[in-house]
């Protein structure tokens, strides 16, 4: 079991985590952040390994991992 | 007659380009004209802003402390320059991203739900344009025209289509408006 | 020519560059003046018979401007305090060699990296000598970008006239201004043959040298000796200076640049308000507008210099001034820029 | 369930100021990291530059200094030598280290100070809002390269690392990029190697990493991730240059 | 201690700053200065805990002294004229930064390459800040080998106490002289505690920076204000000088360093012709001797500063006159070192 | 009889005031005839450095200009770009070019400016009295080296040509000495082909000539010339590092 | 009193250690002293010269115009420096390199064979010291002892036999003037 | 048949033209030129072959060659 804690008001935005995510479970959100970014959320959790490379892309240590 | 206009939202709404359109339609129309732009690095992801100023006379101090109209294009802006809008100013404010009402009751307030109406002209970079029609109708600081030849002299060379559609967004804001 | 242009003062430094016969810039990017040295490239790197190098420095920068200019050509360089500060060397060098350029600082906050908003302190640097030695630059103070457009032109004009480096001494705020200008006609005016020291081969002639030294004292010191004697004539001849509302003024205002435009503003508003205010604005800042300082100071007890600093244009006022007023100082830095009300209340202070 | 993967003690908690997308986050991470594993972060102290990451000194979370443009190698060298026992880092952009800063550069690996430098090569000076660096690439638009970098009028993109390793002082040299994770993996590896080489008072240690700066190549992160792989890993070929054996 | 030992200049600053506990030395050389750098290799390449680095250039050995000195070391470079035009930018760094170090610019004839022999003209640069933005250099004026020892050591002092650069300002014949020298033994004094603010690792506490800037100018401004407090208190405490014969002299000469011996001859041989001639002699050059130069000059009418340069701290004198005493001035450059006669010559002009 | 060996057009009359046996002359002798063999004196302009040779003005029949220390590569640069037909050569130092100027020379053979480098590397600071040079062998006793240079501190003596070589705008880089006719004559074969690359239009080159400082190294003439080839020669090996096909 | 001595000749001929000497000597016997020498790259394979001030009060310049003692090793230095010597004054000079006669007829003379007495003494490089022994012997601006010990403290730490020889060459330089 | 002229006042006596005489026909002189330096001078001139190594040598082209 695993989870992604998303970091909604470091985030930016920049997509970059979402190819990153070999499970294809990071996608963007529709609303904005204080910083007027839209965040990415991750949708089916219970795909998520934990593997990291999300987290491991993200330029704002936006993502925490759990395991 | 001095205009002292504030413009601020995002880097990337084309806040400079509005103000200097409403300069270079100023200059148009024989008055002397200054555009000034924050600049650096701290504009990166953050608030950019500008100033212009028409004046009948030569310009003095290019530096507005108190803006007599006051474009906001998003919250931060609206929080940061709201206070210094002079009495009797006029604010103009994005309503698509700002939703906080005005707290002054000694201005004029316009509300521009300006990036819907861009989305639905198909381009959503024109909120800019929707907004600077409203306020030149408005605040008759240049006129319509004026702003046309403005807009066709600074993107001269590039898409006719980019240039129509601006126009009709500028149209489309300034129908917003009341004279 | 004549049309009016919206232009932004750095960019229009470089139009006025180009049209002034600069076709040779060296530079290296720096905020607030960047926009210049792109302008450059955009310009240049299209024109035949000219060159835009990016140079790996300002120190190479301004060493390429030592050498296009001792071909004859006219050449700029450009930056602000941080850059300027290391052209130091090869400033002295230019001057020493009498070697004429156009040298454009648009000044920002510092010391250090400072801010990279306007400022007004590297008046000291750009007039007393930042560099080593006995040496000025011609140093030209423009107030507005039509100004930045005509003393650009004029820079190269008086540098060739006097084979001397002038400096355009400029804010961040002026350069990221935009305001309408016209590029006029200019007269032509009458400037000294370059053939007699300029190095492009020795063909049909002796060959020739440029050295910015001389190890014997004595030889070293007629180098001196010479460029004294022309920065008289540069004193005597090229002051330039506005003065507005000297007359009956309760209190003048010695103030240059953007700082200057502002104080204009105070001025109408000070009317306003029954407070008569004049104004001495040096657009030369080396040769200094002493004499016109000096007579108005005896007239006029009061005046109030205002500067982005803490007060170096101040002590050449106090200089030309000699004992005779009273000079009061007004300073904002590090990127602040004062305000008309600041200015305004400041002055009354000393109406009191 | 525990935290697998989280923000190193070696940054602060102040959400980082660049461009979104930008690799200096990732770089900071890394360097961060490294700082954490090693336990050196207490007698650590990093050199910013004059480039995007002047803001460095707000985000790591060790003592900080700001050098002069470009001088960031010399200011380390100043500090290295008055306090050896410290762990001393610059973090240079390609217009800092390669422009300016050449001389600084070349002189203090070939000093063979004991210092390691993270180097941003990201082709462009973003700070100042995308002129051309020396590593641009040719035909790269750029600010001062308007019409694309001609190698006739203003060379060909200068390959530090390789330069650098023509020196005899230098312990460790290697490029890597940042673009996908496998990239970042072996970035990380190599900053370990480089401290690693640092803390075993090996000599001069480098690590050039291809970095994006979207903003200034006018692409988004993900195209810019695409340009750098398509582009610049090709001219800037990845791995170690040189490496004391009891490093590699 | 105490004993004395005849010593080049050069070569007594190195020996003075290890005494003071310098123990970090970045160059480059340069005459009329390379024996300091010499020196220091000598003697610091030989101690432990302590570097001698010959720098690739001045740009970065006052890059390293930036370094080492944010370590809480005691660190120094030198140079002359050109070297030191080119760490400008640094000088304004470190004073930006407010971190303790000596420099030593052992001056010659200038701009340019200049020539090697003996000059002043380096004055402006290194009291009104060669380097961009406000600020202020401590800068001290020896005219003796052991002065020089005195000096140096008390630079590093005055470093520390107000965390600012200091300078000595010498020149090629004080540097190059031999005179005799003792090394007494200094009283200690009270030095601010500097674990405040250097950079040696954050064990056992937060983490620190020395950042020399800030994009946000009201803060700029901020870091502006607090250096300039500074040089207030430095001002109202700090002012060194030298006055001989004041009462009742003929005139007062103003100068400093190699000059002002000479004149000290000068004083003397006029004596034989019965001129009395006062000497006002600056050993800070900032904070400058205002005060005593306004005083003096309200009741001796008849001021000459005498320079090898072509008038640089005539502006300070000027500026501290304000216009009470007719100033004069005297100046010869690029390596030329006036002669007493000369300058009695010049005295008598003024006295008929 | 026929002269068949004096001096060139392209020298003046003036006696060198270099030190007796100082390499200097040769290597201004060496240049004047390659200038007179092409016949280009009349349109060339030679840059002195900071350095013994700063008095090379009064030497060479030519036009001649004086650049700031270390800054030579950058005051040709200027003079070559607003002059393109004029043949601009710089003459250099060790301590101007490989340190002070570190980055004036990376840049501009980077940028391959049409230009021809004299580099004189004789291992010491001449004009300052003795000290160290970044080309200093190891062990060697300058003024700021009074124990040998050591490498642990003062790091290895650099190879300009090698360095150089590695970018690409070089068009022909060569290092030769010129302690005995042979290698003289082999050094002015190699001037020839920097000078010949030039007018070609070829892109920068540059003739790193080992030479000796018997003043500063404290040996007579022959005694320096000996040393020079039992210790600068096998650390800075002779031969060419680069060559345009068609120059070589 | 106020002794300005110039001392000059070929780079080599030891006409810095010269100075340093009588400096040295002075200090040590409680005078104030000031040494200065010509220095830069133009001394390369040209002459060399130095300044030695002593005096019973504080000097202050350093700078000698018109010495009193001119110590000229070869030719160019007599020529330069003959007619700056102040009246009454002396010249030592060294008979093996100089030829011709001094011009000046109110100052004295001596003529000192000091390449060839120090050839005789098996080392060429001490006609300095020959010169030297004459000066002081002559002129007395310092005792014979004291730049004994002012060379021993110079040179100690280098061979003795260097040390005697120079001594040895000061004497014999002594010798041949008069009281 | 071969000669050299040697500028007297030119050379500075540094011996390099010496052992760079295949023919070992250059030597020192015992006087001084006007420069204090002891020029050098060619012995047994009918030997000389015009090589001109000698001249190449002199770094201050001292030394002129006929042939
Ligand atoms: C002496 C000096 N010159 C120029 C500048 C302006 N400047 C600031 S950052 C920078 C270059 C930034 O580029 P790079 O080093 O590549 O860093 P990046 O921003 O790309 O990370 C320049 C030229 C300066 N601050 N100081
Ligand atoms: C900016 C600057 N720094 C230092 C000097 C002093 N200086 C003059 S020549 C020189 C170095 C000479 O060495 P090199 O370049 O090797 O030439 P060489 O005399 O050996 O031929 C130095 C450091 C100077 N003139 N300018
Ligand atoms: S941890 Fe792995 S699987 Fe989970 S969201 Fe991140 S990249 Fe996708
Ligand atoms: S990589 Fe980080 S900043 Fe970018 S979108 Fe994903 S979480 Fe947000
Ligand atoms: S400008 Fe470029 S390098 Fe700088 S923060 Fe933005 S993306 Fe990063
Ligand atoms: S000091 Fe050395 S390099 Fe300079 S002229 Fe003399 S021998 Fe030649
Ligand atoms: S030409 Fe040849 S043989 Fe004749 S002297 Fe010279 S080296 Fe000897
Ligand atoms: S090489 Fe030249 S200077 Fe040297 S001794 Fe021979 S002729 Fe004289
Ligand atoms: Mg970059
Ligand atoms: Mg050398």
């Amino acid at each position: 079991m695993a989870k992604i804690v998303i970091d909604e008001e470091r985030c930016k935005g920049c997509e970059l985590c979402i190819p990153a995510c070999p499970k294809n479970i990071i996608v963007m959100s529709e609303y904005f952040n204080k910083k007027g970014y839209h965040p990415v959320k991750q949708i089916k959790p219970e795909e998520c390994t934990g593997c990291a490379f999300c987290a491991i892309t993200c330029p704002d240590v936006a993502i925490e991992v759990f395991k | 007659m001095l205009e002292r206009i504030i413009i601020s939202g995002f880097g990337g709404q084309g806040i400079m380009l509005m103000g200097r359109l409403l300069a270079y339609a100023g200059m148009l129309e024989g008055k002397n004209v200054a555009w000034m732009p924050s600049y650096g690095p701290e504009m990166r992801g953050g608030t950019a802003n500008c100033t212009v100023l028409i004046s009948s006379k030569e310009i003095g101090s290019p530096i507005v402390s108190h803006p007599k109209i006051l474009i906001a294009m998003n919250q931060p802006s609206l929080d940061k320059f709201e206070p210094n809008v002079s009495e009797n100013g006029l604010i103009i404010l994005n309503d698509s991203l700002i939703e906080r009402e005005v707290n002054r009751d000694d201005v004029s307030v316009i509300r521009i739900p300006a990036d819907d109406i861009a989305d639905k002209l198909g381009n959503s970079r024109a909120a800019n344009m929707v907004v600077l029609g409203a306020c030149v109708k408005k605040s008759k600081v240049v006129k319509m025209e004026t702003i046309f030849k403005a807009l066709e002299k600074t993107l001269a060379g590039r898409n006719q289509d980019l240039i129509n559609l601006n126009k009709e967004a500028l149209k489309q804001g300034a129908e917003l408006v009341e004279d | 020519m004549g049309e009016k242009m919206l232009m932004k003062g750095n960019e229009a430094i470089g139009e006025a560059a180009i049209r002034a016969g600069c076709r040779f810039y060296f530079g290296y990017p720096i905020t607030p003046q960047s926009e210049l040295t792109a302008y450059m490239a955009k310009k240049l790197l299209k024109m035949k018979d000219a060159a835009f190098v990016q140079a790996e420095s300002e120190i190479a920068a301004i060493s390429m401007v030592y050498g296009a200019a001792a071909t004859g050509a006219r050449a700029m360089t450009s930056s602000s305090g941080p850059g300027i500060s290391l052209k130091q060397e090869g400033i002295s060098y230019l001057a020493c060699a009498e070697l004429p350029c156009v040298i454009v600082n648009i000044q920002r906050g510092g010391p250090g990296l400072g801010s990279i908003q306007p400022g007004q302190a590297d008046y000291f640097q750009a007039t007393k000598g930042g560099g080593h030695g006995d040496y000025h630059l011609i140093v030209l103070a423009p107030s507005s970008v039509q100004e930045l457009v005509d003393l650009t032109m004029d820079a190269f004009d008086l540098a060739d006239k006097y084979t001397n480096p002038a400096m355009i001494l400029g804010d961040g705020l002026i350069g990221q201004m935009m305001e309408a200008v016209e590029f006029k006609e200019r007269k032509k005016i009458d400037l000294p043959d370059k053939e007699g020291w300029i190095l492009t081969g020795c063909k049909g002639r002796e060959k020739k040298y440029i050295v910015p030294f001389n190890l014997d004292p004595y030889e070293m010191e007629k180098i001196n000796l010479k460029i004294q004697e022309k920065y008289k004539k540069i004193i005597e001849k090229e002051i330039r200076y506005e003065a507005i509302n000297l007359d009956n003024a309760d209190l003048i205002v010695v103030a240059y640049g953007t700082v200057a435009r502002i104080v204009k503003t105070v001025i109408d508003n000070a009317k306003k308000e029954g407070i008569n205010i004049g104004l001495i604005r040096p657009i030369t800042l080396f040769p200094f507008p002493e004499k016109i300082i000096a007579e108005t100071s005896e007239k006029i007890n009061k005046v109030l210099v205002v500067e982005m600093s803490y007060g170096q244009m101040l002590e050449d006022v106090k200089l030309a001034a000699n004992g005779k007023a009273e000079i009061n100082f007004y300073g904002r830095a590090g990127g602040v820029v004062p305000t008309q009300f600041e200015i305004l209340t400041e002055i009354k202070k000393y109406l009191t | 369930m525990k935290k697998v993967f989280g923000s190193p003690k070696s940054l602060t908690k102040v959400p980082f100021t660049y461009c979104p997308g930008c690799h200096h986050g990732i770089a900071h991470r890394l360097i961060a990291e490294v700082l954490d594993e090693f336990g050196v972060r207490e007698k650590t102290v990093g050199v910013c530059p004059v480039g995007c990451s002047v803001f460095a000194y707000v985000f790591f979370d060790c003592d900080m200094i700001c050098a002069a443009h470009g001088r960031a190698p010399a200011v380390a060298t100043g500090m290295k030598r008055a306090k050896p026992d410290s762990i001393i880092f610059t973090y240079q952009g390609d217009g800092d280290l390669a422009s300016i800063g050449t001389a600084e550069i070349v002189h203090t690996a070939n000093r063979g100070e004991n210092i390691t430098v993270i180097f941003i090569n990201n082709a462009i000076y973003g700070m100042t809002g995308g002129q051309m660096a020396p590593t641009t690439l040719i035909g790269q638009v750029t600010q001062t390269s308007p019409y694309g970098r001609d190698p006739k009028t203003m060379g060909y993109p200068i390959k530090v690392a390789e330069m650098l390793s023509t020196l005899k002082g230098v312990a460790y040299i290697s490029r890597v990029a940042l673009s996908k994770p496998a990239y970042i993996l072996k970035a990380k590896k190599a900053i370990r190697k480089a401290f690693q080489s640092q803390i075993e008072g090996k000599g001069f240690s480098l690590v050039e990493i291809l970095s994006t700066c979207p903003t200034n190549w006018g692409l988004s992160p993900i195209e810019a991730n695409k340009w750098l792989e398509e582009n610049m890993i090709p001219y800037y070929p990845l791995g170690e240059f040189k490496t004391p054996e009891e490093v590699s």
